[in-house]
């Protein structure tokens, strides 16, 4: 489904660690599955080329590694970014949470990823290899052949309401450049709010009581780069290692929606980790509409150093009882 | 641009020329007047008294029917402009008021004081724009000397009407100078002609209207012009000895439109 | 004790300079408010994090208010905005996952508004009262 | 003095005006036009309204000659708006039983061939129920 | 733990009527860390100041807590009791139980009950107190006087022969302000010039007092002790140091047809020009808006005419930045508009004035050299009608006007009448009042005379409307002691016109990050025990930018704001509010959100180097809180998504442990 391959890349990687602009690579590797690909810091072009992959199910956003990897790396890191990856990487810039200086961030454009749970649900279990081309060939230990899937029949949901195929950053941009989309991503928070809070509690009681309290959301959340979060910090007054109910679970989300409301660009990663398939970036996107909605349109991650509308104002600004009515209005 | 329109009872009888000449230089000037269906007429006088609902239903009828063709409601006559003015800001700001009226009247959906209400002259300065009927007059009035009698309900109480400055207003004058001729101002322009008081004790409304004629006269004036049919009726009745006539005939005439009538 | 009327538990924070002087001026025109609700001083109302709105609800609060200088009169001249900003979008999310809405407010007392913080105290008791027992929020383990 | 409280009430009720936040600056009877035709001046209205003094403005023929011109309205400083207690001083006596001021047959006499429809809807809501 | 006592004030019945202070006093004695409880009558008197220090020494307390009034009132007290006693003052935690329970509740059983959790919610939040010390900050020995009228140059002289440079700021190419356009003062009847010209005079020629005159502020930073201002000086296009002030360019600029602001509009001036005789400093100022020279470089008969060069049309504005330890506003006041209150004319007759403008038309130095002319036809007049309160004490629904009293206008109504009558005993002169108010020394005794010598018609009424016929003005009145609507024929009418705080002062209040009310007057930080300063720190309030007054208080006021100056620039060392933000460097990502909502610029960043938990080190961008600057509001608290950014003094810990208190 890529229209940019794996060999682009490699050669792209290759070039830049042979003319020494780059010292390392943060990639994507295989991990125990085909589709269950990890990030990875590659620092010589023999683990490059051995463990290297490029494929449907290349999500991952990097944008989060370069934290740690920027401060170990001596010279510059070589970042591939997708564009949804890009805001994230401006993101942390705003937020001076690595230096500019020590990464080199080639462009890539992205089809859309694939979603392993869709592709399950149509060769079932027992997957035994993936290859990702033109189509999607899947082939399982219970059959014989193949099966061969149209990617864009399995998209991820985020990349079914994909904000946008522009990058917002590169030094470098591999293949053609996209447009910034007119998407449909709040339709599905437009849907709840429609709902009577009755509904809409239930809605969430049944989505959050899912909640095993991995962190794998926190973990790999690209604005969720606290030195040290407040859930596990005792003089926060939050810190809850693990649950002991549905409310302590319904307060990680909130808290954690609230941290990163005004940071969060979007990119979806929260509910893709998410064993549980909790939608949890209906909760980030119900924060982005209210503020587009009241405080104008705001793309976290658009342009480097741009004042995020938590930390700003206007005397005009609605009061908070009037978020109610705006919406009763409009209703 | 279409509006829609409530010419009151006056207008349909004893003003006609009012209303023929409203529409006619409306059309001149590119603006098609609607008449509500079914208007009924506005009281003549706005109650302010708190409980009285039923007294103001047929303008929250007639603000209804414009909201409902996301338009405008104009009127021409001072006193339907200024009960509709005065009943639609009853509904923006009173809520218990609003919502007894609501209740009584079940239309399609609450009504809680959208519409625009516009006096004709509003439509001229705000819609269409002075300089615009400027451009459009044919027959200039250059020479003639107006006085514009603001009377009371055009322009109080200042806060509901917001038409212009209460005590110092300029629409008038503003349009008389776009038709070409010199406006007068003079000091009880917006002093009380005597009003339906005429009916019950003639010779206030007689006192209150001659001060008024010799007011404008003593300016200069050789001709009054008015928005009221009762104004003009207790002016012209208590005497009179210059011209006093509606501003939409004056527009019509400079327009270019005032014979077709006839 | 009495189970037909549930007494609510409401906390009230305070900013130092308008409402908790607001609230002493109640006091000192003697204008009775339920004492359910209790207040904690907090320097500005830009003080107050989520967090402790949260934290309140889970531990047994019935309703929690804010209260500030009005906009434009803070003390330090802009916390009451970021309040204003952070509260409606906290508030709006509360309400998105279905919480009742009318269980958080933020109101603007100044210094010499006893008689509103009084008014405003008495009509949220009033509001949170009728809502009843705040069951959607709160943690029952850490209840009495 | 007469103090009668209820219709005191009424008055303040249906006015929506608050006689106590008078100033007594007078601007309402400076402004007056009708001010010499009133036995009572709006000012007047404005206290005795206050001190629930109704039964003298009930009978007072002041009550008709109030052009409704909203001067006072306009001009009060304080909002207090006397012709509002006018109007409702003056419903609260036409709406009595048989209370009526104008009556359709006594239009004939008065009106002429121009009177505007205006001029008769206007004195019949103000005089009559 | 701590050892915390807890003592439970009766403050009389206030407390003890609706609250049962002994079961509260043994209820605490149970919360955790509680050594000690007791209550007794009244906590802040001596002795019970006593029974605290008794207890500290006793039971080794390290934290206490006092059941009783608000903190707002009595806080200060017993943080001082804490520490005569040796305690840390920061250990003492105040529970509300007066107003905010007892006045508040009438049930005994519920009113103590609540002030049970209030003390508890205490308790625990002392639990976490830790001993906080105050920051100590350098004060900057000079002031910054903001306006150069009566209150300004009161206050800057006042300050300066204490020793302390000052600078006055005026925005105005001349000092003196409204005072130098009256003519007489009241009760005295002195002439202002005469009285202000020579202070005007001193300000000049003192060595410690610098005037940058035709200038504004345009940026405040720093805090008490530490302003940093940013001042703009307009360019005058004269050298104001090598004019001479002679005023040859004066009479010879063609232009001659520029509105007099100094009259008021009444008259004319050239577009360049000297406001007036006296003015501070003598410079001639040009009128870039009127100069041909500037406009279209055609002119410049200034240039020739100035024997000492002074002419410069290439000038531009400059900006002077300056430290100081102390800033006096004293921006004074102007008369609303008028245009809202058309029914008395002023926009349709020359002859409807406001008093400032009579002011002007009886000043020797006014547009008629003090003849009482009208403007319209320099017609003297024979029936004057003064009418008072012309937008004030207005309803707020009215939407016109002020719901204030402005003070002075009865008094100055009073002397002009006088005056008047003095001057012109053929003049008739009415005076509509609705109250006259004459509350100061010898005020009702010059308001007596008024009337009893000098025959001035006190009327007790208004006008409703002002009709401009022919010369006259027909003035439409009520008298309301004889019941009776006047209509008198006058030749000039006067409106006292409320006043408002000058429109300078809103920008400089958020400027100065100083609260003002509604009205855009300047809040002092205490109605009547701090009337003088500003709530923020290091800002006073001289003169009519506080609220409406008259001369002799805004002097004393003046003399009252420098004093405050004088008694804070005395000072070496300024010891700060121990309560502000701190950032835990382990914690921080650097990530700005607390710069950004920091109203003081508190915040800075450092890069340091840090030990990271995989045993490496890493080079980290950290905040770091100036704790002179920073004011304790605790937005960063919020803004800060890690929550290493914390308040002392209110810190998180603290708080929740109050709503724990409170909910459990």
């Amino acid at each position: 489904m890529q229209k940019i391959t794996k060999n682009q890349l490699l050669d792209k990687a290759a070039e830049l660690l042979d003319n020494g602009t780059v010292t390392a690579v943060l990639g994507w590797q295989k991990g125990e599955f085909d589709y269950d690909v990890t990030p990875a810091l590659f620092e010589n072009k023999e683990e490059l080329f051995a463990n290297f992959v490029w494929n449907d199910f290349c999500g991952a956003n990097f944008s989060k590694y370069l934290i740690k990897h920027t401060r170990k790396v001596e010279g510059k890191i070589l970042v591939f970014l997708k564009p949804c990856d890009t805001y994230s990487f401006n993101q942390l810039l705003t937020e001076h949470r690595f230096d500019r200086e020590k990464v080199y961030a080639v462009g890539i454009p992205c089809e859309g990823m694939a979603d392993i749970d869709k592709v399950k649900a149509i060769v079932g279990d027992g997957i035994s290899s993936i290859d990702c081309g033109e189509k999607i060939k899947v082939t399982t230990i219970y059959a014989d052949a193949a099966v061969e899937i149209d990617g864009k029949d399995v998209l991820e949901g985020r990349c079914e309401s994909c904000k946008s195929k522009k990058h917002v950053a590169y030094d470098e941009l591999l293949g053609e450049e996209g447009d910034v989309l007119d998407s449909n991503r709040f339709d599905e928070v437009a849907r709840l709010e429609a709902m009577t809070p009755d509904e809409r509690f239930a809605f969430w009681q049944n989505e959050l009581s899912r909640c095993i309290r991995c962190n794998a959301c926190r973990d790999v959340c690209p604005a969720c780069t606290c030195e040290k979060c407040v859930f596990g910090n005792p003089k926060s007054g939050v810190e809850n290692k693990s649950p002991a109910n549905s409310f302590e679970e319904k307060m990680f989300h909130i808290i954690r929606a609230f941290h990163v409301a005004g940071r969060c660009t979007d990119c979806g990663e929260c509910s893709r980790v998410c064993p549980q398939n909790i939608p949890l970036h209906l909760l980030n996107r119900k924060f982005i509409k209210d503020m587009n909605e009241c405080y104008g349109e705001y793309q976290a991650g658009a342009e480097v150093g741009s004042r995020a509308p938590l930390v700003n104002y206007t005397t005009e600004d609605l009061e908070p009882g009037e978020v109610f009515d705006r919406r009763d209005t409009d209703a | 641009m279409k509006v829609s329109y409530f010419p009151g009872c006056t207008l349909k009888n004893k003003a006609k020329d009012l209303d023929a000449y409203a529409y006619k230089s409306a059309e001149a000037l590119g603006v098609t007047l609607e008449e509500i269906e079914n208007w009924q007429c506005c009281g003549g006088v706005f109650t302010t008294s708190k409980d009285e609902i039923a007294t103001k239903l047929s303008s929250v009828r007639a603000l209804k029917a414009a909201n409902d063709k996301g338009q405008p409601l104009v009127s021409v006559c001072s006193a339907c402009h200024n009960v509709i003015k005065q009943t639609n800001y009853a509904m923006q700001t009173d809520k218990d008021f609003a919502f007894k009226v609501n209740n009584y009247l079940k239309e399609d959906g609450p009504y809680n004081g959208e519409t625009e209400v516009l006096h004709f002259l509003e439509l001229l300065r705000d819609k269409i724009g002075f300089d615009t009927v400027k451009e459009k007059v044919v027959n200039s009035l250059k020479g003639k000397k107006i006085a514009a009698y603001y009377g009371c309900l055009l322009l109080r109480p200042g806060k509901v009407m917001r038409m212009d400055d209460p005590e110092n207003p300029t629409i008038m004058e503003d349009l008389i100078k776009a038709l070409g001729a010199e406006p007068v101002v003079f000091a009880n322009r917006n002093e009380c002609c005597g009003g339906y008081v005429s009916m019950e004790s003639p010779a206030l409304a007689a006192k209150k209207s001659n001060a008024v004629v010799e007011n404008a006269k003593a300016k200069g004036a050789d001709m009054i012009i008015t928005a009221c049919p009762l104004c003009r009726y207790n002016l012209v009745k208590n005497g009179a000895d210059i011209p006093v006539v509606y501003f939409t005939e004056l527009l019509a005439e400079a327009l270019g439109v005032k014979e077709d009538n006839k | 004790m009495q189970m037909n009327e549930h007494k609510p538990l409401i906390v009230a924070f305070c900013c130092n300079w308008c409402s908790y002087a607001g609230a002493d001026l109640a006091g000192n025109n003697r204008l009775n408010y339920p004492a359910e609700v209790k207040i904690i001083r907090v320097p500005c109302s830009c003080r107050v994090n989520p967090m402790f709105i949260l934290r309140a609800f889970q531990r047994g609060a019935d309703g929690v208010i804010i209260c500030g200088c009005h906009p434009g009169d803070c003390h330090y001249t802009s916390g009451n905005y970021y309040t204003r900003r952070r509260m409606a979008m906290l508030f709006s999310m509360l309400d998105y996952l279905g919480i009742e809405k009318e269980r958080t407010r933020v109101e603007w007392v100044s210094a010499a508004e006893g008689a509103k913080f009084a008014a405003t105290m008495n009509d949220f008791v009033a509001t949170v009262t009728a809502l009843g027992e705040n069951k959607r929020l709160e943690d029952l383990r850490c209840k009495k | 003095m007469s103090h009668n409280s209820n219709l005191q009430d009424d008055i303040i009720r249906m006015s929506g005006v608050n006689p106590r936040k008078c100033m007594r600056c007078g601007k309402c009877s400076a402004t007056c036009p009708a001010y010499d035709e009133m036995e009572y001046h709006p000012h007047q209205f404005v206290n005795m309204v206050e001190n629930g003094d109704i039964e003298p403005l009930l009978k007072s023929e002041s009550l008709y000659r109030c052009l409704s011109c909203f001067a006072c309205i306009e001009r009060c400083p304080r909002s207090v708006e006397p012709a509002k207690l006018v109007e409702a001083v003056r419903l609260a006596v036409i709406r009595q039983q048989g209370a009526n001021r104008m009556k359709p047959e006594d239009v004939a006499a008065i009106a002429d061939d121009e009177t505007p429809q205006q001029l008769l809807v206007s004195a019949f809501r103000k005089y009559s129920k | 733990m701590q050892r915390i006592g807890v003592f439970v004030c009766w403050c009389g019945s206030n407390i003890a009527g609706t609250v049962d202070v002994h079961a509260v006093a043994e209820a605490l004695k149970l919360e955790p860390g509680v050594v000690f409880s007791t209550d007794y009558q009244y906590m802040c008197s001596q002795a019970g100041q006593n029974i605290i220090k008794e207890a500290i020494a006793e039971h080794k307390l390290t934290g206490i807590v006092v059941c009783s009034c608000s903190p707002r009132m009595h806080e200060a007290t017993f943080r001082k009791t804490a520490a005569a006693a040796g305690l840390n003052p920061y250990m003492v935690e105040i529970a509300n139980i007066r107003e905010q329970c007892s006045w508040v509740h009438k049930d005994m059983p519920i009113g103590t009950e609540k002030a049970i959790i209030l003390g508890k919610a205490a308790i625990a939040k002392v639990n976490l107190n830790a001993p906080l010390t105050p920051g100590e900050s350098p004060v900057t020995k000079r002031a910054l006087v903001i306006g150069g009228g009566i209150a300004g140059i009161q206050t800057a002289l006042d300050i300066a022969d204490a020793g302390f440079p000052v600078d006055i700021v005026e925005k105005k190419p001349t000092i003196g302000g409204k005072m130098a356009q009256l003519d007489k003062t009241f009760p005295t009847l002195d002439c202002a010039a005469c009285i202000l010209t020579p202070k005007m005079v001193d300000v000049a020629q003192h060595d410690k007092i610098r005037i940058f005159s035709y200038s504004e502020v345009t940026e405040v930073k720093g805090f008490v002790g530490n302003f940093d201002v940013k001042i703009k000086k307009h360019a005058r296009y004269v050298k104001e140091d090598v004019c001479t002030g002679c005023g040859d360019c004066v009479s010879k600029c063609p232009m001659k047809k520029v509105p007099n602001e100094f009259n008021l509009g009444m008259d004319n001036r050239h577009a360049i020009y000297i406001p007036f005789a006296q003015a501070v400093p003598k410079v001639a100022t040009i009128d870039p808006n009127a100069c041909n020279m500037i406009k279209n470089g055609k002119c410049g008969l200034c240039a020739k005419v100035c024997t000492a060069g002074a002419i410069d049309y290439t000038q531009k504005d400059e900006f002077i930045e300056e430290k100081y330890g102390a800033i006096v506003v004293a921006t004074g006041y102007n008369h609303i508009s008028m245009d809202k209150f058309d029914e008395f004319a002023y926009n349709q007759s020359k002859d409807v004035i406001t008093s400032l403008e009579f002011e002007r038309l009886t000043n020797a130095a006014g547009p008629t050299a003090g003849k009482l002319l009208r403007p319209s036809d320099g017609v003297h007049p024979h029936t004057i009608v003064f009418v008072q309160c012309v937008g004030s004490r207005c309803d707020a629904c009215a939407e016109k006007g002020k719901e204030y009293c402005s003070k002075i206008c009865c008094m100055y109504t009073a002397k002009h009448a006088m005056l008047t009558r003095d001057k012109y005993p053929d003049t008739d002169v009415y005076v509509f009042y609705i109250d006259v108010r004459t509350p100061g020394k010898n005020f009702d005794e010059f308001y007596r005379r008024a009337v009893e010598e000098y025959g001035v018609h006190y009327i007790k009424g208004m006008v409703g409307k002002v009709v401009p016929e022919g010369n006259k003005l027909k003035v439409q009145a009520s008298d309301l002691l004889s019941n009776k609507q006047l209509h008198i024929d006058a030749d000039l009418v006067v409106l006292a016109a409320a006043i408002e705080p000058d429109k300078s002062a809103r920008p400089l209040a958020t400027m100065l990050t100083a609260s003002m009310d509604t009205n855009d007057f300047f809040t002092e930080a205490h109605p009547k025990l701090r009337p003088v300063e500003s709530p923020t720190a290091g800002v006073f309030l001289s003169g009519a930018c506080q609220g409406p007054k008259d001369i002799p208080e805004t002097v004393s006021q003046a003399g009252a704001a420098a004093s405050k100056v004088i008694g804070l620039l005395a000072k070496d060392k300024l010891t700060g509010n121990p309560c502000i933000a701190h950032s835990d460097e382990m914690m921080c990502n650097g990530c700005s959100s607390c710069e950004r909502v920091c109203p003081y610029g508190a915040i800075t960043y450092v890069d340091k180097e840090f030990r990271m938990p995989d045993r490496t080190t890493a080079i980290r961008r950290v905040a770091s809180v100036n704790p002179a600057v920073c004011q304790g509001c605790g937005a960063c608290t919020v803004a800060c998504p890690s929550g290493a950014m914390d308040l002392k003094g209110f810190a998180t810990s603290q708080i929740i442990a109050e709503v724990d208190a409170i909910c459990k």
